[in-house]
């Protein structure tokens, strides 16, 4: 089962993540992280489908894919 | 333990970047690191990075590195390169480090077919002193040395970097790539590849200019920076391989 | 030491260079040095070494810091606008102790000025023509002989400290011909574990760099270089002096200049004027310390250059205000004359002294 | 003894070359030498001179303000330089070119038609070879043996050379000594 | 003069030159001065003038060349590398005559350094970063007002003498606020037959150049250069002296390192320690004369700068050897505090003095 | 007297000039010279003047002059024309000149389309230093500082300005014209007042290339110059207007 | 009396301008002043802090070592600059991002929910207005009207900012004044 | 009638002149200038068409056309 990763006080909230995921479930969480932003996490880990779209999209090396 | 599909590829430190939320620049790293992981040429690569945003890539690149003066990273490049020819050379450059200060250093490499890659990141903007114009600002842009907007009639269209450089016979492998969304990802990382190669098969000198967002100075969120991009950047900078060995074209 | 051949200066130190070990040489054209890029672009091929003509000085000394940086024994030479276009990249390489040689042939200023040969870059090359709190090492040869000798010493103390050394001539020096003898070699260059040469096994990648983003760093790196400058202080000084012991004036020249102080103070000794010659051979470190004690025993000092006033101010540092300290000097290209030294050296021991 | 000797001449007739071989010859004889040009502010079309040194002593600047000898291949050279000869010095004017006469009377004057024996000899190339015979054989400064060993060095590749310039220079020689 | 406002250092020179006339600016951005560029950008269209970022600082010095050339009030901006790239320009400048205003909001170095303030290139500025003998006037300030009428005069001066006039700040003057008041303008600018205007009438074309191709008319040049030196260095001297009358330590500082020391010597003051303070306020010329004499009343003089050590070599040769110089400096961006110069202070009182 | 059909231009001052015999320089003076008569600008034209071989052209020209550090004429010139937009303004450049160290700035003035006229005159290498490799100088030409011939695997091929400015959208006149005989010399002229034309009307900038001989660093006679420069020299460098206006094209 | 405030927090928390408000009101009462930024070593997201100096005698040293007031907006501020403050210093620590207490005993602490307040009055942005107030009204530097003034005049072309600004200054002032 | 004047010691010998008339009426003279070069002349000025093109071909502008 493909699951995202999320190095959650690597993120900076900005969003990219969340548009590229064909399944949608990449969100922005309603908390901040130890840098004081709000980081991207999995709405629904479920179903993912592994395409990697989000960990691809993000600057910052936040999210790896686990298989 | 799980199988990793996606992982931070060996040539990236596993150290935070300082750029800001959602700059390109990080994408733009990642891509080259993995590049020069499945090329196998970490052991041997040598990155020579610029005075812009990311003057502090030495510290997220995991091989050697040079921290050049302001544009001149081509020549400090070619300095590495005729020191060490077998190895992996490439220069990593904003838009005013490139196309303004720079500009003399970038067509000589080119000129020369210095076996160098060079990944030009094109902001349209000065990122890190604060937003001021580039060689590469769209007409009417405002920056903070354009407050009124780019005037074409006082300081001229800005230069298409591609389309000069490839007047030069020296310059074998020529491509604009965008990172705005995994396709154009997918093309931008071929792109990059293909630079390398171009290097390490001895042709000549290849760059390839990657589009890119500042949100910070351009004053847009992440997202609308990548949408502003997609609207003004794109038209005025067509994406595309100007010039290849292989004759092929776009 | 092979037999001797009769060669220019410019040359000279091109081969010397070769002699040395340099492989690697990026320059500009420009009179009076360009029979030095002209050498190299000659020699070095047969050597397999690289010869590179740069796109300007800028690129030139660009590419000289990634050679270095690169680990090789690396040269580039201009003449004066040349060298003032290189003060960015001298000061990067500085900063990033990279080991290089430059070669400066000095020429008539300021701006275009002329190609006739003058010593008016001394400031420049001694006090920092670039930003930031660094120094060259600065040696200043006055024959073809020495600019092959202190080339190759040149190559020898960038790879020792880790620091550019600038070779500071002038047009007359560069193009003149005098026999001269090679040595067989130069020290073979240090290991150089800090240089990007790829990985290659390695497990800490090397970086190459003159940024300290956070102020205490590049204090702590700024700290560092003083106390490397204080070492080739300590070390390094050269000087040479002639006849000091009795002297009652003290010529202090360099380069061209103390040949021709060397013939005046000949002259004046010829005449029964106990007169000296005090000749710095590296310009930084200045010899202060050699001369200060000269200053007890000498009445007046006399620095005669080829500029309006440069090397004089060291003197008077040095001197400390212990005896008079005088100065004569040609400017915008034109060299002076044993006579005409002659002439300021009699009216200073008559007590006629000018300026 | 310490010859101080100015060559000078217009860009193209070789003094340059003539300087440089009395030089190499000096250094032959294991004297003290130098040479050093000065190019005129015409970088093209203009003069140009070099100074000669050779000495049994150390030389201290290598520039010459009151030469020994002075070399004149053309009128502006000869006007320049005849002034600052020494008393007693030796003044070689290239009379094919240069009407003329010395104005000093405290000076030796040799005359040399170079051209015109260079033009006899066949090849308009070797005047100041002739030019060259003279001032050796005028100041003694070194031996002609020394002249066409430096000859042979500098001329290593072109073997070829050798006899057509020691003619010229044994003309030149031969003037100065038969008068 | 009008109602005080708040303003950053940067900003207020660019408001400044525009009250002195300027109205063309040429620059390229670097921290710590881009303020600088971005006001001029905003501010000069506003009055008809030109703002022009250019491709590089070279390519901005060389505008600023044609600019002055052809009769305008003219300056650019910017820091360290930024003004070592600036110095092949400056020289030519320098050579041809031309009046402008050069700004340096200086940063730690060398190479890339940091962003930080620094005083590091000093000896840059006063000793010649440019090949040949000419020398720039150069202004430095120590507050924001300061700014504000060193700038005004600085075109003046320029156009006086047909000389470049460089204002040397550091990045903490550039970037802090101050209360200031502009006044009304500046002296209006010399005629300028010699500018190139096209001929418009005149018979005679000028020409600006700085290439003199025979030596003795480049040295006739050198000698005119030199007497106008000399005739600035009578008439522009600027320095301030704070109770200096019965010090027996002086300190001697300039621009905001001279902030620092007053209020260390307020501190040594109150801690009755017989303190007084030197400022340079034209750093070229320096206050040669106006120092010497102190020498004869002070015990000790206490030079202090952000930088290794360069400023110092001016005070001794001022002292000439009078009395004890000291240094203390902080390095690479750092500023010191009045407490650490107290300490100095506190610690060559007692006799037990530092380096 | 007799009526006189071709003297000296008015903006030729009756001074020798210092080039070698039979250099082109010559003649490109007085076409410069010609042209701003017959356009009656003399009184409002400021030349730049660079260093190279014509570092002196401030003693022939006729008019306001400045002499501008090794490659930053452009610069230099849009300085003066930024203060007198009203004047005419022309920078005089060689190749090493333009093409090597000032390539940054000739780019620029070109991208900025800065209302200057550039008269380039190539003649493939370094005349006033002594006939050193210039990015001009042919494939396997012999110079002082190539002198095994120029190798393209180490230096690469020669730029070709004209083609490389007519990238960018502010240069708006771009010809390359030569003097090798009386009906380039006649084309040369024309190429050279319409780009003074392009300037007088504000359309942007505007360059002409001449190619031109060197026979003293080439080392052959006027004659041969001229005959290599066009056997050699013309098919690298072809003749002709690379923009204009008019969209005419060749 | 000499005023040295030292104001902190990371790019964004709006500290400069609070600073600069201060300054400018400092200005107003004619009273010497100056404003110092210092931009953390990491152009972007990093810390910035600035020094701001209201005194009745002219200002030497623009910089601040002891200050006699800090504002810290977030952790890692007040970890920086709570050792420095000089004993009876004024401390002002943003309690909405900082959880930890002032070490110090030595100082007052006034702890300002500044963002919660903010997000009360419905604007987030005026968080760092909420902890001027609070400085002033702590300092007695300036008068909360020179503030006011200070602020319409910098916001000239925004005259519609100003009442809510005004609430949040005069709700941070009555936290403190509440005291 | 058109005639060619020569100012002969501007004339460096360069030969431009003589290739492009088209009557081969311009020629190297058989003597020196005062700058030691041998000017170039005109061997039969009654054949002067006033072409212009030895003038035009001059770098040295040593050429005039008077008519
Ligand atoms: C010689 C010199 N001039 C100017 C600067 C200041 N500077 C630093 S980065 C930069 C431009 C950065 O813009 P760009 O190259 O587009 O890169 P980005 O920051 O947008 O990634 C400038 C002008 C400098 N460090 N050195
Ligand atoms: C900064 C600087 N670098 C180098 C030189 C030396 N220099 C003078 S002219 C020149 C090149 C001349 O070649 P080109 O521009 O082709 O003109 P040409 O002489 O062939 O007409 C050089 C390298 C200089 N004067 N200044
Ligand atoms: S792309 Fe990366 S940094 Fe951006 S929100 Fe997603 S995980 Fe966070
Ligand atoms: S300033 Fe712009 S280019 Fe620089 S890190 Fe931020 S978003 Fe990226
Ligand atoms: S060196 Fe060449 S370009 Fe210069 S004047 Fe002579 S022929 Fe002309
Ligand atoms: S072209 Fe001119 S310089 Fe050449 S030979 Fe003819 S007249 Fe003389």
């Amino acid at each position: 089962m493909p699951k995202p990763v999320f190095n959650e006080d690597r993120c900076k909230g900005c969003e990219l993540c969340t548009v590229v995921c064909p399944k949608k479930i990449v969100v922005i969480a309603n908390r901040f992280n130890s840098k004081g932003y709000r980081p991207a996490t999995c709405s629904d880990e479920s179903q993912c489908i592994g395409c990697m779209m989000c960990a691809r999209a993000c600057p910052d090396v936040v999210i790896e894919i686990h298989k | 333990m799980a199988e990793i599909a996606f992982a931070r590829p060996e040539s990236l430190h596993d150290v935070p970047f300082h750029y800001c939320p959602g700059c390109h620049h990080g994408i733009i790293h990642r891509l080259v690191a993995e590049v020069i992981d499945e090329l196998k040429v970490r052991d041997r690569t040598i990155g020579v990075v610029p005075v812009g945003c990311s003057v502090l890539a030495y510290n997220y690149f995991n091989f050697d590195t040079q921290e050049a003066a302001h544009g001149r990273a081509p020549a400090t490049a070619t300095g590495v390169k005729r020191v060490h020819p077998d190895s992996v050379v490439f220069t990593y450059q904003g838009d005013g480090d490139l196309a303004s200060i720079g500009c003399a250093e970038i067509v000589h490499a080119a000129a020369r077919g210095e076996k160098i890659t060079t990944v030009f990141v094109n902001n349209a903007i000065y990122g890190m002193t604060g937003g001021q114009m580039a060689p590469t600002t769209l007409p009417e842009q405002v920056t903070v040395t354009s407050p009124y907007g780019r005037d074409p009639e006082k300081v001229g269209m800005p230069i298409r970097v591609c389309e000069m450089l490839a007047t030069l016979d020296g310059a074998k492998f020529i491509a604009r790539v965008a990172v705005n969304n995994p396709a154009n990802m997918a093309k931008a990382k071929a792109a990059i590849k293909k630079a390398f190669e171009i290097q390490m098969s001895g042709l000549g000198f290849a760059i390839v200019e990657v589009l890119s967002t500042c949100p910070t100075n351009w004053g847009m969120t992440p997202l609308e920076a990548v949408a502003w991009l997609e609207k003004n950047m794109m038209p005025y900078y067509p994406l595309g391989i100007f010039k290849t060995p292989e004759g092929v074209a776009k | 030491m092979a037999e001797k051949i009769l060669m220019k200066g410019n040359e000279a130190i091109g081969e010397a260079a070769v002699v040395a070990g340099c492989r690697h040489y990026f320059g500009y054209p420009i009179t009076p040095q360009s029979e030095l890029i002209e050498y190299m672009a000659k020699r070095l091929p047969q050597v397999d070494g690289v010869f590179l003509q740069a796109e300007s000085e800028i690129a030139a000394i660009n590419m000289v810091y990634g050679a270095a940086g690169a680990g090789a024994r690396v040269m580039t030479s201009s003449s004066s606008p040349g060298i003032s276009l290189k003060q960015e990249g001298i000061s990067y390489i500085a900063g990033a102790e990279l080991p290089c040689v430059i070669v400066n042939m000095v020429r008539g200023g300021p701006g275009l000025g002329s190609i006739q040969p003058g010593q008016c870059d001394y400031f420049q090359a001694t006090k920092g023509g670039g930003h930031g709190d660094y120094h060259n090492i600065v040696l200043v040869p006055n024959s073809v002989q020495e600019l092959v000798d202190y080339t190759i010493l040149a190559f020898e103390l960038a790879d020792k400290y880790r620091n550019p050394v600038m070779l500071l001539g002038d047009g007359a020096l560069g193009q003149m011909m005098e026999p001269i003898a090679f040595p067989q070699g130069a020290a073979a260059a240090p290991a150089k574990p800090w240089a990007t040469t790829g990985l290659r096994g390695r497990k800490e990648p090397n970086v190459i760099n003159s940024l300290h983003i956070q102020a205490p760093d590049l204090e702590k790196h700024n700290i560092h270089l003083q106390a490397k400058y204080k070492t080739i202080r300590e070390n390094e000084t050269r000087w040479e002096t002639y006849k000091t012991d009795d002297a009652e004036l003290v010529l202090v020249a360099y380069g061209i200049s103390a040949r021709v102080a060397l013939s005046a103070m000949e002259q004046a000794r010829a005449a029964g004027m106990k007169v000296g010659l005090f000749r710095p051979i590296t310009a930084w470190p200045f010899p202060y310390e050699a001369l200060a004690p000269l200053a007890g025993k000498a009445k007046a000092f006399l620095a005669v250059e080829l500029s309006a006033g440069q090397m004089v101010e060291d003197v008077r540092l040095a001197v400390n205000g212990a005896s008079p300290v005088y100065h004569y000097g040609r400017l915008g290209g034109m060299i002076c004359s044993p006579k005409e030294v002659l002439g300021e050296v009699t009216k200073i021991m008559q007590g006629k002294e000018g300026k | 003894m310490t010859h101080e000797i100015v060559m000078a001449g217009f860009g193209g007739q070789g003094v340059m070359l003539m300087g440089q071989l009395m030089t190499y010859a000096g250094m032959l004889e294991n004297k003290q030498v130098s040479w050093m040009p000065s190019y005129g502010p015409e970088m093209r079309g203009g003069t140009a001179n070099c100074s000669v040194i050779i000495s049994d002593e150390p030389i201290g600047a290598p520039i010459i303000t009151e030469p020994t000898a002075v070399v004149a291949m053309n009128l502006p050279s000869l006007d320049k330089f005849e002034p600052a000869l020494r008393t007693g010095g030796i003044l070689i004017i290239n009379s094919s070119l240069i009407e003329q006469k010395a104005k000093r009377s405290d000076v030796k004057e040799y005359r040399v038609p170079s051209n015109d024996i260079a033009s006899e000899l066949g090849n308009l190339k070797v005047a100041n070879m002739v030019v060259l015979g003279a001032i050796i054989a005028a100041t003694k400064a070194v031996s002609q043996e020394s002249v066409m060993q430096a000859f042979a060095k500098m001329f290593a590749k072109k073997p070829g050379l050798l006899e057509i310039n020691e003619k010229a220079i044994k003309r030149g020689a031969a003037l100065v000594e038969g008068k």
